[in-house]
């Protein structure tokens, strides 16, 4: 049976031994500032606005979907949170709602445009990604938002549980919750049929638009979350700050998919491909290498590591 | 038939193996020219890898081939196999759904199309000839998608007798191969493509002809091979060959083709009814089944017979119509897969690939969906649980895997069959709809299949099965409903179900009531 | 014609070698940095601009025997913070945010960071007239106001006061509000007939909307006679919409950062005139201010580095290609030496 | 039949009618401006680069592949050209192969590690492009090269024919070549079955392996060419030249696959699709309108477009 051979078990946490070798490389490099326990709770805490990216990925892209637009969201949900905050003086208590509400909006309208009007949620999501970053521009005059209320970043980065500010545990909640309900409910099945087998799904009963719908908003509000967590970290909001973020979402999101439930996006694999990609980069920074280095190590570690993984698994098709 | 002229193809200890599945093991097989031959195995039994291997698509681990008496390489180049004379209709037809009926018909044509200008008017031109040649009313320009099924296997049909023979590198007639092409076509059809094989034979083509119609090979075939787990069992002259002796030999035992079920059983209360229903094809339809009847639908193509599952599945929409099933009346213009589950209706459709099973997906994931879905452990499935139930189905409906952890994508088609079967069997359904419940299946594995629906009905089940299969309904149907323009022709019951008198209804004049 | 006049001899006044200008008091900077760290976040390591003034002051840093770091990073805000954390955790005495680390995108981190006695500053991020932002300990400025004013005077000189400008902005950069106020009370003051527009384009979509938007302009007016992105590093997106449009003769780029490839384009002829500044010099305003703050000193808001008109005219002295530490005479070198009082 | 009804061909013009709509509308409000000869032509010209991009995606995505990597590849090569000619002062006629050749060897080594290790193309070519993008910083030192030879320029966009400047005319003659590779000769409908049902092309005796290869390496070498009216046309090379254009060009891509031939990537319908949102944004400019309306009119546009499309065909399920 596949899933008791070494070989399979190798494959799952390949990725991990990998991450786990980085971290030896950098830490015999540079003990006593890369291998601290300061370090990594930096490179923790400050990386769960990716992590949470990446995870509301994955949810539409298990229904074969892809939300271009939860950078966007992303951004307009800080940029939306940081005026309410710092300009009208709303307490979070009605900001957390308000966010999340305007985060499942936007995936409304994403699941709206592609199933009633079927068309390929790449280009609606591109389209509606790009329409409300008008929106975000036109909102905050171009201008970056500062002065958000001291509570807010108090619940996200100045409050730490040893040591490692609350951001991280709310990003590994979060993990927890897309893991449990994509292996464990109902609905994590039906996605999946929703995904490879959409006509099946469909005969069985499962209402595959409903769940479409479903992960499109879900998506929405995981990058509502990150936004509020964006502005939560930094203190304000700039009209560009998701930008950034989308592509490193997708290759985290897809290396995520070649260990733990290879072949699968799947939650923890996300979270391992963030920090694994990201303690890359805080390695070099740490060692003072140049910023070209970087981006060599970021797309050869990509690339390397899903070969890597394919070669222990045979090199099969993976069909995601 | 020249008997000293060497072999058109000459296969001799041919062998693949996929992980740990021995496809094929040594296997030899001899085809003259001008002779029709017939492969038959059980499901899984390695046809159709042997005949990807000729088509180039799979490299074997040993073997030799020889064509026309001259040794050929292995493993064949993709693309490559029609210079030396082959040609293939693959098991599912290998057409694009998407592209149009003329990118379909040359696709893969590098031999007469110019890789740097496609003329497309002299093409179509071209096409039409041979669609005419065929007496086939096929539009060059329609998207494949959009055809019948029997016109799809036509075209597919159609693509490989033109090339065969029309260019390779030995200028001999060719073989022509084709993988299960009928389980598509109705009688008819059936009938105009052996007249087209018959026509290819006479210019002195070979043809490797696979089906899990016995039948249909007796008729045909000159000579037949058989396979069992990827070995060669024998090969027989089938006009000297008895039909049960082939019979014993795909399923390894003897069996028998009596008729499995007597008189309709009473019908009050019915377990389920329609009335009125209307559907694309189906006009004003009613029908009653009784708790563990067997119904049977059939008709020609097109009669509209095949469309009453999906209406009453919720699977299509239907134009108007209730259904009466388990004190519920539910109107069916806006039945839902759903709530037809919810009712206690099952539906297996026949495309299995695409509607039946997630072949990406476990076995245990695709026999558990409908537990999923009804909200069996909504919030904890217990996959640990699921795989027992799974592996406990595998074992009652014979399902040969290695795991209930396995993709479906990695079974025969016989055995995704029989799970697709699990699938919906193991909810206890009220009524089971059934579209081509066989299809490419072999003889031991449908007798199987005939086993677990009849169980079903001994709990109480009805079943409406719509397959243009005679003498499958011969076998297993109390009663059927010969169809004709969406409305019901003729009803047989009991014993005057027989495959000539189905036959009869089918092509007869409208004759009311044949019953007994 | 007064206002023209008052352009020409302002041009005139920036168009030659500038003078050093002490920014303070001499002190003895080995032996008060003796033991003490400096850590240094550029906005983007990818940026030459900021990479260079980074790259000189770790030089000069080692010169005067201390520790200095440069946190590498590529402009992600997240880097930033993971640098400032980076910084708090390894003892380093001050923070340099160089060049456009906004400091209002880290909010918590810098009070942290100060919690833990670590000093902030913001370099070459604000103009003199602009308060510290987001509660850093110094904001070590840049006269943005004058590079505005000068850009103004400029166009208002060349064309006698008939400018027609589009300007282009990016709001998001700090020293913005700054270089446009110059700008506006330059041409308000000396050529109030001189029209202009103001156009903003976040940096992010320079590549995409800056093309778009001067072409739309152009032909919207047939009568424009300059464009003015602020930032030098536009123009290279502003120089193919005029060729496109066929109107190279008759509309001039003036703009502002010295960055060298637009020195090359000024020899080119692809834009008129860039108001430099000396990356080297930069990195040793900077620095001593950073010192003196680490010191004791007073604070220094005027870090008094100085600006310079490039044109057709000066063009060659900036090298072939062009250098951004040529130009502008050495003098300062011997100048912060001494105010260091390094012995020779 | 289809092809030959009314609502198809309305289905094949939409964009077309779409865009003249446009045209008609800003004329309308600015004849004398927008509605001019110079206007067009400079619009014609500006967008060169991105029409040959999406050119460029449109091949792979007909075999069912991303190419990430090209607007990493334009870059690179950009700046190949630029210090090969500026620092250099390679002449032209060697410029040329070599900077084909680069792209074409960007798109090898992406097709060896997708089809040799099985690999889902959006994650190799997202890979190889950052680490492209490395070798391109470290390669300018992260610095703009300007100073490329007048001659780049000359046959780029100083030369014009009727006003508009060369590289319109370059764009549409790769326009052209595409539309009769796609439709006109076998290797167009290889690509056709490889995308579409790649186990069907393989029963049909097409090599799938060695299409996409070619699909890949003739996508970067349209990322080359691109890269060269890049410099060309700035005169100068940036080391983040590319990727702003990643995202327009797949917009372009997908929206022009509504179009002259609805449900396939096309070529012509991939250039139709650019100049119609080039031709809003500049008629937003003309009017001088914010910046933020670009995005506001761009996304709508896309997703307008796409639904009036999808209107007219009767909402037709279009797998791309
Ligand atoms: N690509 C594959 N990977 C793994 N196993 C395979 C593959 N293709 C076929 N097999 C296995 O090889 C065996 C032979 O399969 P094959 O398709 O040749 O059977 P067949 O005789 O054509 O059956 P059927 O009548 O159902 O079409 C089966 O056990 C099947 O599961
Ligand atoms: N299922 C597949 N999907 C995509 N590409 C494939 C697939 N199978 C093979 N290929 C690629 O298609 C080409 C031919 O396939 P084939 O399986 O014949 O290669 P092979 O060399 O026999 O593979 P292997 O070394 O795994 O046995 C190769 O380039 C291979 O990488
Ligand atoms: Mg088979
Ligand atoms: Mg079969």
């Amino acid at each position: 049976m596949r899933q008791s051979s070494v070989g399979y078990q190798v494959e799952r946490f390949g990725l991990v031994l990998v991450w786990l070798a980085v971290i030896a490389l950098f830490g015999a490099m540079r003990p006593e500032t890369f291998l601290t326990w300061s370090n990594f709770s930096s490179i923790f805490g400050s990386e769960a606005v990716l992590v949470i990216v990446t995870l509301g990925l994955i949810i539409p892209l298990t229904a074969g979907d892809f939300d271009l637009s939860i950078a966007q969201t992303l951004t307009f949900v800080s940029m939306l949170t940081a005026i309410l905050s710092a300009r009208l003086g709303v307490p979070l208590v009605y900001i957390i709602p308000i966010a999340l509400a305007a985060g499942a909006l936007v995936g409304v309208v994403n699941g709206t445009i592609v199933l009633f009007f079927r068309v390929h949620s790449l280009i609606v999501t591109l389209g509606v990604g790009t329409f409300l970053h008008g929106i975000t521009l036109w909102m905050s005059d171009s201008q970056t938002i500062s002065g958000v209320s001291r509570m807010l970043m108090q619940y996200v980065i100045i409050h730490r549980i040893f040591g490692i500010p609350i951001s991280f545990y709310y990003a590994v909640a979060l993990a927890a919750i897309v893991w449990y309900v994509l292996s464990y409910t109902a609905y994590g099945q039906q996605l999946l049929f929703t995904g490879r087998g959409r006509e099946v799904g469909r005969l069985t009963g499962v209402a595959v638009g409903r769940v479409r719908m479903i992960a499109f908003a879900a998506s929405g509000m995981m990058g509502a979350v990150a936004g509020m967590l964006y502005t939560g970290t930094t203190g304000s909001a700039n009209p560009n700050s998701g930008t950034t973020l989308l592509l490193p979402a997708f290759a985290a999101a897809f290396l995520g998919a070649t260990c733990i439930k290879p072949g699968r996006f799947n939650a923890w694999g996300s979270v391992i491909a963030v920090y694994f990609l990201v303690t890359g980069i805080n390695g070099l920074s740490v060692l003072g290498f140049r910023t070209y280095v970087h981006d060599l190590f970021y797309g050869g570690a990509l690339v390397l590591a899903v070969m890597i993984s394919q070669l222990v698994s045979g090199r099969r098709e993976k069909t995601l | 038939m020249n008997e000293r002229h060497p072999p058109r193809l000459a296969i001799r200890g041919l062998s693949k193996s996929f992980g740990g599945v021995h496809a094929l093991s040594g296997a030899d097989l001899a085809v003259m020219p001008g002779e029709i031959h017939g492969l038959l195995g059980k499901n899984g039994s390695g046809k159709s890898t042997l005949i990807k291997i000729l088509s180039g698509f799979h490299k074997p681990d040993g073997g030799t081939l020889e064509i026309d008496g001259k040794p050929v390489p292995l493993p064949i180049p993709p693309g490559r196999s029609e210079r030396i004379g082959l040609s293939f209709v693959h098991q599912n037809l290998g057409l694009l759904p998407e592209a149009t009926v003329l990118e379909n018909l040359i696709a893969g044509d590098h031999e007469r199309v110019a890789s740097w200008f496609i003329n497309w008017p002299a093409e179509a031109a071209r096409a039409r000839r041979l669609f005419a040649e065929h007496h086939l009313d096929l539009d060059p320009w329609a998207a494949v998608e959009e055809l019948t099924p029997v016109k799809r296997a036509q075209l597919a049909i159609i693509r490989a007798a033109d090339r065969v023979g029309s260019h390779n590198e030995q200028a001999t007639p060719g073989l022509l191969v084709l993988d299960e092409p009928t389980p598509f076509l109705p009688i008819e059809d059936v009938r105009e493509l052996f007249a087209m094989m018959r026509r290819l034979k006479q210019s002195g083509v070979s043809i490797i002809f696979v089906s899990h119609d016995i039948d249909e090979v007796m008729e045909i075939t000159d000579r037949a091979t058989v396979l069992r787990d990827g070995q060669v069992i024998g090969s027989f002259e089938t006009s000297r060959t008895d039909r049960s002796e082939i019979v014993a030999a795909i399923v390894g035992r003897s069996m028998s083709q009596a008729r499995l079920v007597g008189d309709p059983p009473s019908g009050d209360p019915p377990a389920a009814s329609v009335a009125g229903l209307r559907g694309r094809f189906v006009d004003d339809l009613d029908l009653r089944v009784a708790p563990g009847e067997i119904l049977g639908l059939t008709g020609l193509i097109g009669s509209g017979y095949d469309e009453v599952p999906y209406l009453l599945s919720g699977a299509a929409a239907a134009m108007a119509g209730t259904l009466a099933i388990n004190d519920g009346n539910y109107p069916l213009r806006h039945f839902k897969p759903a709530e037809a589950v919810a009712a206690g209706i099952v539906f297996i459709p026949a495309d299995r690939q695409k509607a039946g099973l997630a072949l990406d997906l476990t076995l245990t994931e695709n026999a558990m969906l409908p537990a999923t879905v009804q909200g069996g452990g909504r919030l904890r499935i217990d996959h640990r649980g699921n795989r027992t139930i799974t592996a406990e189905l595998m074992r009652r409906f014979v399902v040969k895997a290695q795991s209930p952890q396995q993709a479906a994508s990695e079974l025969s088609g016989g055995n995704q069959q029989k799970l697709l079967l699990a699938k919906w069997l193991r909810l206890d359904p009220k009524l089971i709809l059934l579209d081509e419940p066989t299809q490419g299946i072999d003889v031991g594995a449908r007798r199987e299949i005939y086993d677990r629906l009849l169980e079903a009905c001994a709990r109480g089940a009805a079943i409406l099965c719509a397959t243009s299969e005679f003498e499958q309904l011969e076998m297993i149907a109390h009663r059927v409903l010969v169809f004709e323009r969406g409305r019901v022709k003729a009803e047989l019951r009991g014993a005057a179900v027989t495959k000539s008198s189905i036959e009869a209804a089918c092509y007869g004049e409208s004759r009311i009531h044949a019953s007994v | 014609q007064d206002g023209v006049d008052q352009a020409r001899a302002n041009i005139e006044a920036y168009s030659g070698i500038p003078d050093f200008e002490a920014p303070g008091e001499p002190f003895d900077a080995k032996s008060c940095m003796a033991g003490k760290k400096i850590f240094t976040i550029p906005a983007s390591s990818s940026i030459p601009f900021i990479k260079t003034i980074s790259d000189h002051k770790g030089k000069l840093a080692a010169e005067l025997g201390f520790e200095h770091m440069e946190w590498e990073n590529q402009g992600n805000p997240t880097q930033w913070i993971q640098g400032i954390e980076h910084a708090t955790n390894n003892g380093y005495d001050l923070v340099s945010l160089l060049a456009g680390a906004d400091p209002r995108f880290f909010e918590p981190q810098v009070a942290q960071a100060q919690a833990a006695g670590v000093k902030i500053v913001t370099s070459h991020l604000t103009g003199l007239e602009q308060d510290a932002p987001a509660g850093v300990d110094a904001a070590v400025a840049i006269d943005y106001r004058k590079a505005g004013e000068l850009m103004a005077d400029w166009t208002i000189a060349r064309t006698g006061g008939k400018t027609n400008a589009l300007v282009l902005v990016s709001n998001e950069a700090l020293s913005t509000d700054s270089i446009v106020s110059g700008l506006k009370e330059a041409f308000d003051t000396r050529c109030p007939e001189c029209t202009y527009e103001i156009v903003n384009v976040p940096i992010t979509d320079w590549a995409t909307k800056i093309q778009p938007t001067v072409a739309g302009a152009l032909q919207a007016d047939a009568g424009l006679n300059y464009v003015i992105p602020i930032y030098d590093s536009m123009s290279s997106f502003v120089t193919p919409a005029i060729a496109i449009a066929g109107r190279t003769d008759q509309v001039k780029v003036a703009t502002f950062n010295g960055t060298p490839f637009v020195l090359d384009l000024i020899r080119a002829g692809d834009v008129e005139m860039d108001i430099g500044e000396n990356l080297d010099w930069i990195a040793h305003a900077m620095l001593d201010a950073e010192m003196r703050l680490l010191c004791g000193k007073e604070t220094i808001r005027d870090s008094k580095v100085p600006l310079r008109v490039f044109d057709a005219d000066n063009i060659g002295e900036v090298g072939e290609p062009a250098d951004a530490a040529k130009g502008y005479g050495d003098a300062y070198v011997a100048g912060y030496r001494k105010l260091w009082q390094l012995a020779e």
